[in-house]
């Protein structure tokens, strides 16, 4: 654009350049109390609305002023008590709220005994004050190709609990996500819960992820993946990959690689190199294409062994 | 590993025959920084005060080829705008500013830019508001009429051939001669001692590669900020966090074009400095916004426009050859080094140059330096500028060479350390230094000594900075208890009023904690120079010495008017002032000082110095690290840091320089970078992808403190607070090579490509 | 649009009202409404740790929260750290242990640790590591640091 | 007399000549002597009689601190050398 005359009276036209500390937009602050209050709010907004959970990316794009968040109210969701809600129930499921901090997911007995891989993406988003706030909800709505718990969410088989306007619908998480930072929940919809089903027996689960730093980092890849096993074969399996593509991807290939066969490096090598060969990654300065999807044949490799490994299989 | 078999932080001591040096008293500040007390820049508020955000450029390089400002200025809540065309015309000069020196022109044009945009991130504009919210919607509403032009961004692309000039004014000066040649290049020097290609003809081995290194940030956690008040007497106030309140002061004065006189800056507390708060960036908006309003109006700067705002230190290009005998003797080297300066002349290859062959005692060595202009922000001094450049190249190019001569990579060094007497390639000759104690004290480290762990690598380098001397000044009063007050110029960024207030309790016989000092404002203490160049705690403290000194003299004076004797047959020990000759006559410091009303009135000890008996500082050390060998990401196992302190005043405060200049020199090996787009834009401006080492990146960073005292101050001090952060890139890279047998020449080494080092 | 909302907090233990407009954050609010400006500001979005504040028993970074949201919480800052003139182990520790350079980031690192010490009154140096990864220093390396919650947990454990 | 130690880029004026010894007990004398004995000296440091920002002088060693006044002894070593930027 060398030579051209250019004027200029809006000198941001990326969200990065207002990355970095901006002052939060205007916005208009509600904190409704019922499903069905929150629903109307956001309905009667002309998708200006967006819930507001923990905050942490949220309150960062407010900054930013990202026009992808075209706010011009933040709905406050943390005093409904369905989005607060952690109910392991007697099939062996577990429902978390929409609006429960990581913290209390990571401090939660049933959690720890039942659903310990949860963990593994819970304790690593942000760094300890900002799991003191952000949730899994809000890291599946934000819908960042890089969500270190979407992957998770995926193998884990987690239904999302969905009411809006026509009331209550049920989508499985894989298909939230539908391109970077867009999703599937319309903006006149809330997020009220995730439920993750009984995983059946010989289940283990795992979430990795590649970072320069040893925390506060975002996912050059990351892979989430989940496996049941019985008589030394994989009965069932799940690798969904993070940051290597518009958005978390569930590896088809990888569940064929493993489902029927039985557990050895040969398998596990098929399904990492699936895991490779599904990654779409951009060049961009957290890694190349070719680096990240290297990660990827290595990240689903580590995180089977461990998953693997918790199944109690091998 | 939280308990270790051997000693984490030794002291080396030479001398231990002082009663507060070398102590570690609690620092005098303290309890306002652990208590959320101390005021810090952006802390500071005054009765309606009003709140300034500055519109910065979005373009590499541009002509400005209009403002409008009348939207912005109709905004509600807008108080006023300023630009450049608000600074007063001035004659142009070459400013003093401390270590640095720079034109007025430049630096009126790096605050506000007048003609042309050279950065992105260029201020442009100032707008005071009611609050922070307007003045930051206000600047959407400035207009810019802007001609884009093409940018240069690496010293490779402004020095080539019909590169797009920066300043069509600007020619290479050759030391002292104007070449006429316009050209990016604003300085080009030499050093010659002896002649190179004899030397390369003697040598049975030579090394020769080309290193790069890219542009980072000094990353202080408090961004820049500035309060400033134009009273209706024409007098202007500033708080602001700077490392020089006199440098602030006098630039202020030359830009506004007002008697110094008029001009009073008071420090705050500094969130971190590391050479990045000596220049001005905020503080001349904020006064031309409160001219104009006639209210104080404070300037804090963003994250981001911290990055893009403010000085960050070059990208740089070395180039390395070395050659020695069989025997590990050098026989010749040279040291090719180009640097950005940024937008404006003033990189750090000058200072790069007095480093980079510095612990060597070589016969032969060539060292040519470049000082480039970029479409980048003008660099600032960060932590020794410009040595850990160099020191990436010729600390790796030492190694390499001492694998190809089968030697152990210390003791190649020790056979050819600088000692005193050793005439440096620049020019100079050494004093007493510590090169050759800091080189023993690592071959017989217990670390050096220690097996590595299976598949870890190991590396070792070593550092210099040559520290400066400059103008200090202090002030001691004799309270009436014994205890003094002590007032001193040089902000405190890290402890230093507790050493510099050590140096007077030494002289006086008192407890570190009978002296109050205080840094003050530029009305209430003579000038002093930046606190920078590891100068404060030498400098300073030399004028606390020299106030003391003062103070007891005085003393001794009174004592003997009190006794009716003669001042000579007195003296002063321990806080005890006695006579020579008559036992009985005695009195301790503080039933003195009881009885200074009475007898004359009280005591003030003054000093102004500009000491000479700089000691330069040399650190080595030794670092295991492990390489994920599928990933290529590199976990710093074991780290130690050995520096030459001369006298450690404060040996707490001497440890926690040396830790924490080794922990930035980590981060600029592993992960910080200015990730530049190709319209010249930085990427990552978020504390989130500009990644500075966090606590669980690092393992504990073990040090020792190697104490050869500096002759040139009377308790040996040297400054301690920059050669640290220079040997970790080499000495890291060193480790690199020893676990994967690659030679990694561009920084930072990030996953990816140590991963690509692996593969081939 | 709302313009201003009343807010009731307590703060250090005592109650404290203020009035916000949503879109200013909980650090904006300690700092510039209510004047404690003990909690600092490094980056702006929640990636320094200087803004460290405890909510209801739990550390955040106040830049990632609105003031509105503060509506009935207990929030200690910095300030209630100390008991009056008595400062707190993890105080104490810091300063004995110059575990503090410039100081900025300071007032995070003892939130952040005292919420550690209060949950995990033994923690290992990689547990310290972890809890404070969210807290930048640039000054210290961090050694002296760990080194001044190692012994704090040891003050707090013999108090 | 004091020994002055030419950098490369200034031996143009002594015709390649790297030490010269100049007469002279402070640095203004020094570098007048060796401008009468080497003529350009003089433009080359000073700019309207004060030491030009870009060029620092050493004596025996260090950096001088009381600009053109400052004292040289007979057996001293003078350097020139680019002046630095720097600073922790």
């Amino acid at each position: 654009m060398s030579g051209i005359i250019v004027v200029t009276n809006n000198f941001v036209r990326d969200i990065k350049d207002n990355q970095g500390g901006s002052l939060l937009k205007w916005i208009d602050y509600q904190a409704p109390e019922s499903v069905a209050d929150a629903v109307k709010i956001l309905a009667d907004s002309d998708g200006k609305a967006r819930p507001l959970a923990g905050g942490t990316d949220l309150i960062v794009q407010l900054r930013v002023k990202d026009p992808r968040v075209n706010a011009e109210t933040v709905v406050d969701i943390k005093k409904i008590p369905e989005l607060n809600q952690m109910d392991y129930d007697k099939s062996g499921g577990l429902t978390i709220g929409a609006a429960v901090p990581l913290h209390l997911i990571y401090n939660n007995p049933d959690v720890i005994k039942h659903f310990p891989a949860i963990i593994d993406s819970a304790s690593l988003i942000g760094g300890t004050p900002i799991q003191g706030r952000a949730t899994l909800g809000g890291n599946l709505c934000n819908g960042a190709p890089s969500g270190d718990s979407i992957p998770n969410l995926v193998a884990h088989k987690v239904i999302a609990t969905v009411a809006g306007p026509n009331g209550i619908r049920e989508i499985p998480v894989e298909d939230v996500c539908t391109g970077p930072r867009q999703t599937s929940i319309d903006s006149n919809e809330l997020l009220v819960s995730l439920y993750f089903p009984n995983p059946g027996e010989g289940f283990g689960a795992n979430y990795i992820r590649f970072i320069p730093r040893n925390e506060m980092d975002i996912a050059v890849a990351g892979a989430g993946v989940s496996v049941n096993i019985s008589n030394g074969k994989f009965v069932d399996a799940r690798v969904c990959l993070a940051s290597v593509a518009p958005k978390p991807i569930l590896v088809e290939g990888a569940s064929k690689a493993l489902v029927g066969q039985p557990v050895n490096d040969e398998s596990i090598q098929n399904a990492a190199e699936a895991a490779r060969e599904a990654a779409s990654p951009i060049s961009d300065m957290r890694g190349t294409a070719e680096y990240r999807k290297h990660l990827c044949e290595v990240l689903t490799r580590r995180a089977l062994n461990t998953a693997i490994e918790r199944a109690g299989g091998n | 590993m939280t308990t270790t078999d051997y000693d984490p932080n030794v002291v080396l001591s030479t001398e231990n025959d002082f009663k507060v040096v070398g102590t570690r008293p609690v620092r005098h500040d303290g309890v306002d920084k652990v208590t959320g007390r101390a005021i810090y820049g952006a802390d500071y508020d005054a009765s309606g005060l009003l709140h300034g955000k500055i519109l910065r450029s979005p373009h590499a390089h541009a002509k400005i080829i209009s403002i409008d400002t009348s939207k912005a200025e109709a905004l509600d809540g807008v108080h006023a705008v300023v630009t450049a065309a608000d600074f007063p015309e001035a004659a142009d000069k070459i400013m003093e500013l401390g270590e640095d020196e720079t034109k007025l022109r430049d630096l009126r044009g790096n605050i506000l830019a007048r003609d042309k945009v050279l950065y992105v991130g260029h201020a442009i504009a100032g707008i005071a508001a009611t609050n922070a919210h307007v003045a930051e919607e206000a600047l959407s509403l400035i207009e810019v009429e802007f001609e884009v032009l093409p940018s240069v961004m690496t010293t490779d692309e402004a020095m080539a051939d019909g590169a797009p000039i920066l300043h069509e004014d600007q020619t290479t000066e050759e030391l002292g001669d104007d070449s006429g040649v316009v050209s990016n290049v604003a300085k080009h020097f030499q050093h010659i001692k002896g002649d190179i290609a004899e030397g390369f003809k003697q040598a049975d081995v030579i090394v020769e590669r080309e290193y790069n290194t890219v542009t980072v940030h000094q990353g202080y956690i408090a961004p820049h900020n500035g309060t400033a008040f134009w009273s209706a007497d024409g007098r202007l106030h500033i708080w602001c966090e700077t490392q020089g309140s006199f440098v602030v002061r006098d630039s202020l004065a030359d830009l506004l074009d007002m008697p110094v006189s008029m001009i009073r800056v008071t420090p705050t507390e500094i969130g971190g400095g590391f050479g990045g708060k000596i220049p001005i960036y905020v503080e001349p908006v904020a006064a031309l916004l409160s001219k104009k309003t006639g209210t104080p109006v404070k300037i804090v700067m963003t994250r981001k426009e911290t990055f893009e705002g403010s000085g960050p230190t070059p990208g740089s290009k070395i180039k390395i050859k070395v050659g020695a005998t069989k025997e590990g003797k050098i026989t010749a080297a040279h040291a090719w080094m180009a640097m950005e300066a940024g937008a404006y002349a003033g990189s750090p290859v000058g200072a790069a140059a007095q480093c980079v062959f510095a612990a060597y005692d070589l016969e032969n060595g060539l060292i040519d330096g470049f000082d480039v202009v970029v479409n980048k922000p003008k660099t600032a001094a960060y932590r020794a500028p410009g040595s850990p450049n160099a020191a990436f190249g010729f600390e790796q190019a030492l190694n390499e060479l001492a694998e190809k001569l089968g030697m152990d990579p210390i003791d190649l060094r020790l056979k050819n350390v600088a000692t005193e007497g050793t005439r440096r390639v620049d020019g100079p000759v050494f004093q007493r230094i510590g090169a050759k104690e800091v080189l023993e004290s690592m071959r017989e480290h217990a670390h050096y000594l220690s097996e590595k762990q299976e598949g870890s690598g190991r590396g070792v380098a070593i550092g210099f900075w040559f520290n400066i001397g400059f103008d200090s000044a202090c002030n001691i009063a004799l309270n009436k208890d014994g205890t003094v007050n002590l007032t001193e110029g040089s902000t405190d960024v890290g402890g230093s009023r507790t050493s510099i207030a050590m140096q007077a309790a030494e002289v006086l016989g008192i407890s570190a904690e009978d002296v109050r000092p205080s840094v003050v404002d530029t009305d209430t203490i003579g000038f002093t120079a930046v606190t920078g160049g590891s100068r404060t705690t030498f400098a300073t403290g030399w004028a606390a010495y020299e106030a003391a000194q003062d103070v007891k003299k005085q003393c001794i004076t009174r004592a003997a008017s009190i006794w009716d004797v003669d001042p000579d047959h007195l003296q002063m020990e321990d806080g005890i002032i006695s006579s020579k000759t008559d036992s009985e006559l005695k009195m301790t410091i503080k039933e003195l000082a009881a009885q200074l009303s009475d007898t004359g009135g009280g005591i003030t000890g003054r000093a102004s110095v500009k000491p000479r008996g700089v000691g330069g500082s040399f650190c080595g050390n030794i670092v295991d690290l492990s390489i994920d060998q599928e990933t290529g990401k590199i976990t710093i196992d074991r780290f130690t840091a050995i520096q030459d302190a001369g006298k450690a005043l404060h040996p707490s405060y001497v440890e926690g320089q040396m830790q924490g200049g080794s922990v930035q020199g980590i981060g600029w090996e592993l992960n910080e970078e200015y990730f530049m787009s190709d319209e010249g834009k930085m990427n990552n401006t978020s504390l989130l992808d500009y990644r500075m080492p966090t606590a669980l990146d690092l393992p504990m960073i073990d040090t020792v403190i190697v104490e050869v005292a500096n002759p040139g101050h009377p308790f040996g001090v040297r400054g301690i607070g920059e050669a640290n952060i220079v040997p970790p890139t080499p000495a890291i890279a060193n480790a690199v090579y020893d676990s994967c047998g690659s030679r990694i020449t561009q920084l930072p080494m990030s996953p990816g490509s140590i991963l690509e080092a692996l593969k081939s | 649009m709302t313009t201003k909302t009343h807010v009731q907090t307590t703060i250090n233990g005592e109650p404290v009202d203020f009035l916000c407009e949503p879109r200013q954050s909980l650090l904006e609010c300690l700092r510039d409404v209510i004047g404690l400006t003990g909690t600092k500001e490094g980056c702006g979005d929640g990636n320094c740790g200087a803004c460290t504040v405890n909510i209801d028993g739990r550390i955040v970074t106040s830049c990632l929260v609105l003031g509105v949201e503060a509506q009935g919480a207990s929030i200690e800052t910095i300030e209630g750290v100390a008991d009056g003139t008595n400062l707190h182990p993890i105080q104490l520790a810091f300063l004995e242990g110059a575990a503090l350079q410039c100081g900025i980031c300071t007032p995070g690192f003892i939130i952040a640790t005292k919420a550690l010490l209060e949950k995990n009154p033994d923690p290992t140096e990689h547990e310290i590591r972890f809890w404070l990864a969210n807290n930048l220093c640039r000054c210290t390396g961090y050694d002296k640091i760990v080194r001044a919650v190692q012994d704090a947990a040891k003050r707090m454990q013999e108090a | 007399m004091a020994l002055v130690f030419i950098p490369s880029q200034m031996q143009p004026l002594t015709k390649g000549q790297a030490r010269v010894e100049v007469e002279g007990t402070n640095v203004k004398q020094i570098i007048e002597n060796l401008d009468s004995l080497h003529p350009g000296f003089v433009d080359r440091v000073l700019d309207e009689g004060n030491i030009k920002p870009s060029i620092s002088i050493a004596v025996d060693g260090d950096i001088i601190t009381m600009g053109l006044i400052e004292k040289v002894s007979p057996n001293s070593e003078v350097h020139f050398l680019p002046a630095i930027s720097g600073g922790n």
